[in-house]
């Protein structure tokens, strides 16, 4: 067993992620681990496959600065404002890199999700049919169940290079809680063959507490603490969403310029 | 339009709620005569009864509200996918005559005019939820003759597609637009014009749907929004101010 | 949406268990349904197929009693004490009837919930590997993976005709709550086709409880109240486990004669 | 034999703990030299630190004093199948010399002698533990020289037969007993006699094993229980009297 090892986040994200992974950021509208996407972009990974059921700014951040290689995803958008304009820059006109992109329904993801964590080679679901998504991605086949003789929908596991997700909080020993939605952030973790967990603290003791998961210390390569890591997505119990700073993302990604003055800007910053 | 889609959801009915258009609607309902309206978003939250409305499927409202949130796994495979609900509530970019929807791409899937954010919870909905409704804003680029991109099944080529497939909801039973409402006629399967709202006229419905619209026999007119219904409306405040 | 129904237990089972059904109670050594056990032995329902993980000491009285034509099960004793000695008496000698076997291991089990609350025909695990159980058991069999070739297990689904749980409380609109070891209880409820939840108490809001789990009013189409009704296992938070009654059950279930008194004893009873 | 067995595990590791003899030695070993030792259940209970020793697998003690719990099919699906648990550690009603256990029937499956419990978890975790310890009283109908029924497969008919089977894990380690251990040899992955505990004659063992025991030319005489080990055994309290 080894146990996660609390360290700095810039540390983290150089230990742990490295050109060429298939990286997963997830957290379901809820706890995105904004402060390590933009550790890897001021670490200027490369080559990046950017693994995420539903790339949020953060992927249209680190697909602008030009980590990312190729976008697996089931839903790319700007919830309740619109698209996502540096990835629809990258797909439409390579900037600053063309993007390749392999594209599923939430439900395929999710399942593939399952079967990474559960150390099988395929999901089977009722999905994507008569639908034209299976016409463009490799990772949908169909099997036939053995007792009845139906053909279902499969799906090829994801195992991410690594997983990193946003938490409340870890004890000191490196276990993680984090509640509210939850998303499909434990099928991430247990699924990813390294991961790093961003928490708001790092507490004595982890109170139980209604509707959490905990991942303990031995499923985890490394803890940061990275407070308000999550915005501007939300961390329940901690900060709200910042509403204003999706709709501002609109304008800003908008335009190469302005994205490149925010990318300057962010790169100025320390972690 | 958004008191259209509300009136279409019956108290106690399970909604497995799409974001924007059918989250307002489907609050709406529950404010008015569906109170017992049990509201699922594929972000896992079951049973939420939002004070305000979310602007992502995700907001902290609806965990807070909800009777208890899932893993967004489960939400798909033990909630949708057995088929436990009665009503998926979705909108689109493209819909076509069969009722199918896009929303991936405009254009060729690998050089598309336009790049939406594609499928999410959608084709998944439309197959298992028990009806789906639609609700989107009718104009003639995105009722389309046929989708540039099925993302979301609905009646497919026509009567029979959905059985062959072993689909088992029965599919779009209802499209709501700013116009008035569709409803897929039973033997061909194709949307046909069964209301309009007051003060619009069929020639306007026409203009603003690209396929040859058949209209039903007995067209009728959408009871227009009672004074309840709009002070409802807008009353409801969204989180932040840009409003799904 | 039907929601569940607050009836009262002998309602409830008459209504929901029927002769010749497949019944499961779960509870995974907690939260054991004994008490609507036993309102099944005092109705005398008759040619059950009786699906439950660990059967255990409520499954052993079932069976001494007559209810029973079949057992699908993956652990059958008693827990920490010996064996179950009315399920013997029955495989051996057919007493009071005979009972059919389908035995799988708890992973095959424990899926095969997964995959009738999945609506789905079959689950895939990696299990039965070099083991005689498949030999013994149509409900398992083997799938290709559709990406790597690799053979996999494959268990059918089980979609009960009626689940019975327990759970600590509902609210008054049938809403449940459990918490502590929910075992297998979510999977084995959505699996069926109808569902009974005995509770021991009602109230009127169920409170944010950690680790708790929550089965909406209309997944179930019946709540029963039966205070103590997992006695002699434990309902966490109310009562503990009745050891000296599992240990105490060795001597009774030993002897037709003693069983037969008890019995007798139990059906005078009212539920 | 407790002793023996609680030696057998090492501080940090993560163990899968089969009910009876198993959990007594967990137990012992975390209050000893392991204090960090996770004990995981299959009721679904994860670092369990219980302070009396459980009577079944899913004992409140074990659920209270946990980690976290999660669901019995999470258990078996997330946490086992992976491969992330370092030992399993398991009893059996028979042995033979290949390490393979029955604790489903003596004699014939359709007519069977003795009726046992079955198999529980303990197929898949023989299976995906990176090794699995065996904890069992030492007698001639217990050491067979092949089981009646393969509940939980060690190393099958001999060398090789894990790999073709695909199973990742080392398959059974060590065997633990009250005579002494037993080890698969490297070559012949047959169970050797390797170590009996102070005071036991290599006679003795041969006359309980039920097929021709091969004894290790290194054989070693185990280190008797010290004081603290035998003073923190008897310590240990069962919840209730009759313990596993």
């Amino acid at each position: 067993m080894d146990v996660a090892t609390i360290m700095s986040l810039p540390e983290a994200v150089a230990e742990l992620v490295h050109d060429g992974d298939a990286v997963a950021l997830e957290g379901f509208t809820h706890l995105i681990p904004f402060a390590a996407g933009h550790e890897i972009i001021r670490q200027e990974r490369r080559d990046l496959t950017l693994v995420r059921m539903t790339p949020d700014l953060v992927y249209d951040q680190m697909i602008g600065a030009g980590c990312a290689a190729k976008l697996v995803f089931s839903w790319g958008g700007n919830p309740g404002v619109g698209s996502l304009h540096r990835m629809r820059d990258a797909l439409a006109n390579g900037w600053p890199r063309p993007l390749e992109i392999e594209e599923h329904s939430h439900a395929g993801m999710a399942n593939r999700y399952v079967a990474g964590a559960s150390g099988l080679p395929f999901a089977v679901l009722r999905g994507y049919l008569g639908t034209d998504l299976p016409l463009h991605t490799s990772t949908v086949a169909t099997v036939t169940c053995p007792f009845t003789g139906e053909e279902l929908a499969a799906v090829a596991a994801l195992n991410p290079d690594v997983t990193i997700v946003h938490a409340q909080r870890a004890d000191r020993a490196g276990n993680v809680q984090l509640w509210g939605i939850t998303g499909v952030q434990k099928e991430a973790v247990l699924a990813a063959k390294r991961s790093l967990v961003t928490v708001e603290e790092i507490v004595d003791e982890l109170e139980p507490t209604p509707g959490a998961i905990v991942l303990p210390a031995w499923v985890i390569d490394a803890v940061a603490v990275a407070p308000r890591g999550a915005a501007p997505s939300y961390a329940q119990g901690y900060y709200d969403r910042d509403n204003a700073a999706y709709r501002a993302w609109d304008a800003i990604s908008r335009d190469r310029d302005r994205f490149t003055a925010w990318l300057e800007e962010l790169k100025g910053r320390a972690s | 339009m958004t008191v259209a889609a509300a009136r279409t959801l019956r108290d106690g009915q399970v909604c497995f709620v799409g974001i924007g258009l059918p989250s307002r609607a489907a609050n709406l309902a529950r404010r008015l005569h569906a109170p017992e309206l049990v509201l699922i978003y594929e972000s896992g939250t079951i049973g939420s009864r939002p004070e305000e409305l979310p602007l992502s499927i995700g907001d902290g409202i609806l965990a807070e509200s909800a009777r208890t949130v899932v893993s967004v796994p489960e939400i798909f495979n033990y909630w949708l996918q057995p088929g436990r609900i009665d009503v998926g509530f979705l909108s689109g970019a493209q819909l076509d005559r069969f009722g199918n929807i896009n929303t991936t791409v405009i254009g060729e899937y690998d050089e598309p005019t336009v790049r939406l954010p594609g499928a999410g919870g959608a084709p998944e909905i439309a197959a298992h939820c028990r009806e789906v409704v639609i609700v989107m804003r009718h104009a003639r680029r995105a009722f389309v003759e046929g989708v540039d991109f099925v993302t979301t099944m609905g009646h497919g080529s026509g009567p029979g597609d959905r059985c062959a497939l072993g689909l088992r909801g029965a599919g779009p039973t209802t499209v709501i637009t700013d116009l008035g409402l569709l409803e897929p006629d039973p033997e061909t399967a194709e949307l046909v014009l069964t209301a309009v709202h007051e003060g619009v006229t069929v020639e306007q419905v026409r203009a603003e749907t690209g396929w040859e619209l058949v209209i039903a026999d007995d067209l009728a007119v959408t009871a227009p929004p009672s004074e309840e219904e709009l002070s409802t409306l807008r009353s409801m405040r969204t989180v932040g101010e840009n409003g799904p």
